[in-house]
């Protein structure tokens, strides 16, 4: 029982079984698989080439970043969140310090929350474009991730020239940001939302109507509204299954209330579909930081904080739309200097749950194609 | 194209053939058996072409090499022969069959010998460069009919076949 | 002695118009032996490093630039590289088979030349069942694919195998169904009879004044197209490169080759590739005939025709002396600029020599046969840069379901509309 | 030694005799179904070689339409036959022909 | 039964042990005592919550269920026996359709040691409420499964971290860490550098991870 080969039901070394047995196969993709985003192992159920069932083996990234944080004072934690999520650190830093700060009743300035804003939804296109490009190359599109990884790398510059880190930013402080922006930032970011605009079009040129693409993606990896919100699916996977609900609009955090954007949604929940509202979702929060860019206000970024963090005795959880999906806090607080407790609620490892549910019926090549449009990222599921 | 060196060129092919053949019949392992066998017909094709048939070479070529020996690869791989390989290889009437085998061979040899005087000495040679329509007006004139009951024989197969190998049908 | 000169001349006067194969001419046939194998071996090369460029632009990078000047070199880095590598052979493979199956793959890619027609007498040699043996032979190399992924005693090759193998069989019915339609096209002459040689598919298409491609329109595109499609499949290259599908099967059959015997594996797949283009230049797009062979065919036009191979090679060396002014005045450039230079001073002179009349009607054959042959390996590159990869039950759907039944219709239409031909 | 070096038909014949009687042993001794449907290949192939040699003596042409007919009843064998070795081994998972010893499974 | 819950975790003894040990280490650099006169008056309360559904709720369970906001987020603590009939309540009439999360907190002082937190929402309602409970150790919880299936891993990671047992799991195993490990991290007795040696050697067959 110990032994961790002894895991999975199959004995991998024994070739009792042959690819003709009457019965089922059991294959073990990952933790080494060029298409399991990092070290995700999949046991799958085979009829032939049908899958009849999965299970996903997670932990092998497992850091204790909940045990780390009951020992690090509530600043010194920040940076540790931006590890987990790693391609969308900036959401996790916005999540972690909007929960901190609810725990402290404070708000902070306005000028901050939209530097905030803007800078969370160019990491949401980060996120989204890396996805992309992922997700192609898996179906055996190469050309798409050379596309978006140039786009991206415009984002990069704008956050590595904005605090000096490019993938875990650590660009946010509890109560406002550490820094006011460079001269010139608002020009940068205007300039990229021009060069960025045809780019999406760019990318829906490749892929959209590409005829491999639809019959690779349509009808794949279906999940409905009803198992969507049963096992917890939160983010595009929801949206694209038809259930408008966005955290931005329906319990706004930020100020996200002030910003014109819409919810885009699919129908069917498919592969397809999922893209197809990723997709939309570039736009929109193109959009977003167009506004935000115009409506820049002056004043301080940060708030009055103590020096020394220490929230009164109590618990609360925040949660944020992160490009995955719903990314909550909680965190006890026991009136000291350190989290009594922080959960994390982290996007990717409750979607994964869905990929049984996904992959069912479907074919071995399309599981790669649903962990694919899952958009999960090893290090939040395993944390 | 005359063949060149017949005698050096027959000899060569006919000891690859054999020693295939043998090969065939005696490795433990199926895949090498097949292997042996693809050899063995690939020397065979290139005896047609000697023999002035190369429609026949060609056909040998795709079907044989290409084709079904594909087929037996595919099925020994998907069937398990690792436990084939650790059991005896040889049924327990080996000796019956070796000795029909001797047997007949006795028999050809006698054949041979006897009826040698009848073969003619000089073979007529033919336009080789004609060969494909030659067999072709052959094939749909005089034996129309067996060309048609070959593609019937083919159609039974294939379904045969699906339906022998099908799980649920 | 006398007679080897006379025997080694006999070839070179320019009536022959033989291949030295049919000429029954041994030295010559092995003088083009050697040449094929050779011009292969280069197109190869040039192939690796003009894929990685293209693709490298498509998809907005610049690909190889270190190596040599653009990195002309790298192929040849590479090669070097890999024939220093290990040579591994994993334990609990059946090392024989192992150790032989790449060069099955590659003997059957290079079989497949013994018939290509690059000229009219510039081929090795003639059979008159040409198309059927290039058939055969190429669809040897599925023994190899086989044999590879089975001896390598894994998982992931004996499925990349078993997959790669189911592909190619499948997809060399439609294949050859099309074949067959463009075969049925020879025999639209006075006698009414076809042929197999390739030199004679050739020469019909030049008698009926017409490539097949644009025969009985558009039955001659459409078996052209089936053939096009398959051709892909049969080499395992993207869209229907599922064998090797990098983020299902890691790289399919050869996953535990490393070192010499992959290189043949990568040989063997661009040769085939080659191979298998040569067909479908000599079925439909007219082989060795330049373009437009009935609108353009006064003499002036063949003049200005000739001049064609020169000029390309002309044009290719200004591409090249552009290149060398824009190359960065630093020291650290000078060998990289002049090696370009000397590049582009060699394409330059070959583009000269080619201006000569008399070689210039010797070679011209080969140059619009290679230049054909060309544009097909770009659409390869292309296809790969674009496409997503098939799902392998879509990939035998379409083989089956789709190219099978259109092949076979494109046949029989084609059949009845040549019938129509011959009676009126 | 003019005999040996002087090919005629009746070195194909031996040689196809040759061909067949391996078939023969390898049918009548091996166990493996799988070799023993390859043994079935080797004899239809000694078959056709004599086919093709005859037609060569003669100087016609039935002998290689024979061959062909031969090729074409051995690609259906050859499918039938693999076809139930899949079947049968689904069943019992061996190749063993000496376990073929029920008239059903 | 309330009124007992709620001074422990306010008065935390652990959190008091705790940053008198480690505060120089954690805060080396920033002076300790000013900063923290400000954040005292700033310590607000829960207050009692009160809505149609709590009000409904009351009705049936009485004072087995204490409603309170916080910093405007509405909570309740239930007791550990009615949990099962108030998560069933909540998802099937109250159309908490939403299982966010399932998680733990560990209170090793107290003689119920876990607070066991359902963090629900809903969305016909937009609401979120978190429903607490408190047990023992080596006391078992009811699974939620069946209401959500969403709850299945959350659940195996809460075993997983603190070792809480929830009866009708079809599948409770570690998840997070391997299959045979000792201990469960996120107790608060399981030291940051802690680990299980054991295993470590046994598996990995290295001396230590550390």
């Amino acid at each position: 029982m110990p032994d961790p080969t002894s895991l999975s039901p199959l004995d991998l070394d024994t070739p009792d079984k042959t690819f003709l047995d009457a019965n089922e196969l059991i294959i073990n993709m990952g933790p080494q698989h060029p298409a399991t985003h990092g070290v995700l192992r999949v046991i799958l159920r085979l009829d032939g080439e049908k899958v009849l069932g999965l299970e996903c083996v997670i932990g092998y990234l497992h850091r204790g970043v909940e045990k780390i944080g009951e020992n690090r004072t509530y600043a010194m934690f920040n940076p540790y969140v931006d590890r987990m999520d790693y391609v969308a650190a900036v959401s996790n830093g916005l999540g972690y310090c909007e929960a901190v700060e609810k725990l402290l009743a404070i708000e902070a300035p306005p000028r901050a929350q939209h530097v905030r804003v803007i800078l969370t939804e160019l990491n949401r296109l980060t996120s989204h474009q890396l996805w992309l490009g992922t997700h192609a190359l898996d179906i055996g599109a190469i050309t798409p991730l050379f596309y978006t990884f140039r786009d991206r790398e415009e984002i990069l510059k704008i956050f590595e020239k904005y605090c000096g880190a490019r993938l875990t930013t650590h660009a946010f402080r509890i109560g406002g940001l550490q820094y006011e922006t460079y001269s010139g930032f608002e020009r940068e970011v205007k300039n990229f939302l021009a060069f960025f605009r045809p780019k999406i079009d760019e990318y829906e040129e490749l892929l959209t109507t590409n005829r491999i693409w639809l019959e690779r993606t349509r009808g794949i990896g279906k999940i409905s509204a009803e198992d969507c919100i049963a096992l917890g699916v939160t983010g595009p996977v929801l949206r694209a299954s038809g259930v408008k609900w966005d955290l931005r609009k329906a319990q706004p955090y930020a100020n996200y209330k002030n910003f014109d954007f819409e919810i885009p949604i699919g129908e069917n929940g498919d592969t397809y579909d999922r893209y197809i509202v990723r997709m939309a979702e570039m736009r929109q929060s193109v959009r977003i930081i167009e506004q935000a860019v115009d409506a820049l206000p002056e004043g301080p970024i940060m708030a009055k904080v103590p020096k020394v963090i220490k929230p009164p005795v109590g618990e609360v959880y925040h949660s944020i739309e992160a490009p995955k999906g719903e990314l909550g806090y909680f965190i006890v607080s026991d009136g000291s200097t350190q989290p009594y407790r922080v959960r994390v609620r982290p996007p990717s490892f409750v979607n994964l749950q869905a990929l049984d549910t996904m992959c069912r019926g479907q074919l071995v090549a399309d599981v790669i194609a649903v962990i694919g449009t899952l958009d999960i990222v090893l290090g939040e599921v395993d944390r | 194209m005359t063949p060149v060196a017949t005698p050096f060129f027959f000899y060569l092919l006919a000891a690859t053939m054999l020693i295939g053949g043998i090969l065939v019949i005696t490795c433990k392992n199926a895949v090498h058996s097949a292997l042996a066998l693809i050899v063995t017909l690939l020397a065979q094709a290139n005896i047609y072409l000697m023999l002035y048939a190369p429609f026949v070479a060609g056909v040998q070529i795709i079907l044989y090499a290409g084709g079904i020996m594909v087929l037996f690869l595919f099925v020994i791989m998907l069937v398990n022969i690792d436990r084939a390989m650790k059991e005896r290889q040889f049924n327990s009437q080996w000796w019956v069959g070796i000795i029909a085998a001797t047997a007949l061979g006795g028999l050809f040899i006698a054949v041979y010998t006897k009826g040698k005087s009848i073969f003619p000495e000089r073979i007529p040679s033919i336009a080789e460069g004609e060969n494909t329509q030659r067999v072709a007006t052959l094939l749909y004139g005089q034996y129309m009919f067996a060309f048609e009951i070959a593609s019937l024989l083919l159609l039974v197969a294939i379904i045969g076949a699906v339906v022998m190998a099908k799980k649920r049908i | 002695m006398h007679d080897l000169i006379q025997y080694v001349q006999s070839y070179l006067d320019p009536n022959v118009k033989v291949t030295p194969g049919a000429a029954g001419n041994m030295f010559w046939a092995f003088v083009y032996i050697m040449l094929v194998f050779l011009g292969l071996s280069v197109a190869v090369i040039a192939m690796n490093w003009l894929e990685r460029k293209i693709l490298a632009h498509m998809q907005v990078r610049l690909g190889p630039m270190r190596v040599g000047p653009h990195g002309l070199l790298q192929p040849i880095a590479d090669a070097l590289k890999l024939l220093l590598k290990e040579d591994l052979i994993p334990a609990g493979a059946d090392s024989f088979v192992f150790w032989f199956a790449p060069f099955i793959v590659v003997l059957a890619a290079f079989c497949v030349f013994v018939v290509v027609p690059f000229g009219p007498q510039h081929a090795i040699t003639d059979m008159n069942i040409g198309i059927l043996f290039m058939l055969g032979v190429s669809s040897l190399s599925v023994l190899g694919v086989v044999m590879a992924g089975w001896a390598s005693n894994s998982h992931y090759p004996l499925i990349g195998a078993l997959r790669s193998s189911a592909q190619m069989v499948s997809y060399e019915i439609a294949m050859g169904l099309a074949v067959i339609s463009a075969i049925l096209m020879t025999s639209l002459n006075a006698t009414g009879t076809g042929t197999l040689s390739m030199i004679g598919i050739v020469e019909a298409q030049k008698a009926q004044g017409e490539w097949f491609i644009f025969k009985f329109f558009p039955l001659g595109l459409i078996a052209f197209f089936i053939f096009a499609v398959a051709m892909v499949a049969e080499t395992n290259r993207a869209p229907f490169d599922l064998a090797e599908a990098e983020s299902e099967l890691t790289a399919g059959f050869h996953t535990e080759y490393s070192g010499f015997r992959w290189s043949l594996f990568f040989l063997g797949e661009y040769t085939a590739m080659i191979a298998v283009s040569s067909i479908a230049v000599t079925l439909w797009l007219g082989g060795w005939l330049r373009p437009f062979p009935n609108l353009l065919n006064s003499p002036t036009w063949d003049t200005l025709f000739s001049y064609v191979p020169g000029a390309t090679f002309l044009f290719l060396a200004a591409i090249c002396f552009y290149n060398v002014a824009r190359m960065p005045k630093h020291p650290y450039f000078r060998i990289q600029t002049m090696g370009l230079g000397a590049f582009g001073a060699a394409l330059a002179l070959i583009g000269l020599i080619l201006f000569i009349p008399v070689v210039s009607v010797r070679v011209q054959d080969i140059f619009w046969f290679t230049a054909k042959v060309a544009g097909f390996q770009y659409l390869y590159i292309w296809y790969r840069g674009t496409f997503p990869r098939y799902r392998f039950d879509q990939l035998m759907h379409l083989g089956w379901k789709v190219l099978l039944p259109l092949g076979l219709g494109v046949l029989i239409l084609t059949a009845g509309v040549g019938l129509l031909q011959i009676k009126s | 030694m003019d005999a040996l070096l002087h090919i005629t038909t009746l070195h194909y014949l031996v040689l196809g005799a040759a061909l067949f009687l391996l078939g023969v042993i390898g049918v009548l001794t091996r166990r493996n179904v799988v070799i023993v449907l390859m043994s079935i290949e080797l004899i239809l192939n000694a078959v056709n070689l004599n086919l093709i040699a005859f037609s060569r003596m003669w100087g016609g042409l039935h002998g290689q339409i024979f061959a062909i007919f031969v090729i074409t009843d051995a690609a259906a064998e050859a499918a039938v036959g693999l076809g139930i070795l899949i079947a049968f081994f689904r069943n019992k998972e061996t190749v063993n022909i000496d376990e073929v010893n029920l008239l059903k499974w | 039964m309330p009124e007992e819950t709620k001074p422990p975790s306010q008065s935390s003894p652990p959190g008091e042990v705790k940053p008198a040990t480690e505060k120089p280490a954690a805060t080396p650099a920033t002076p300790a005592a000013k900063p923290a006169a400000p954040a005292k008056p700033a310590a607000p309360a829960p207050t009692p919550w009160d809505s149609p559904m709590i009000a409904k709720l009351k009705r049936s369970y009485g004072s087995g269920i204490e409603p309170l906001t916080y910093l405007g987020q509405h909570y309740m603590i239930v007791d550990r026996s009615l949990i099962p009939e108030i998560l069933q309540v909540l998802r099937n009439e109250e159309q908490f359709d939403y299982c966010v999360d399932i998680t733990a907190v560990h209170y090793p002082q107290r003689e119920k040691q876990f607070d066991v937190i359902w963090v629900l929402y809903s969305f016909p309602r937009n609401e979120r409420i978190r429903v607490k409970t408190l047990t023992k150790d080596g006391e078992s919880l009811p699974s939620s499964i069946p209401l959500w299936a969403a709850a299945n891993w959350l659940e195996r990671e809460v075993y997983d971290m603190f070792g809480i047992k929830f009866d009708g799991h079809p599948d409770l195993k570690r998840i997070l860490l391997p299959e045979g490990w000792k201990g469960y991290p996120l107790r608060k007795d399981y030291g940051i550098l802690q680990q299980d040696n054991e295993w470590v050697q046994i598996n990995l067959g290295i001396e230590s991870g550390q």
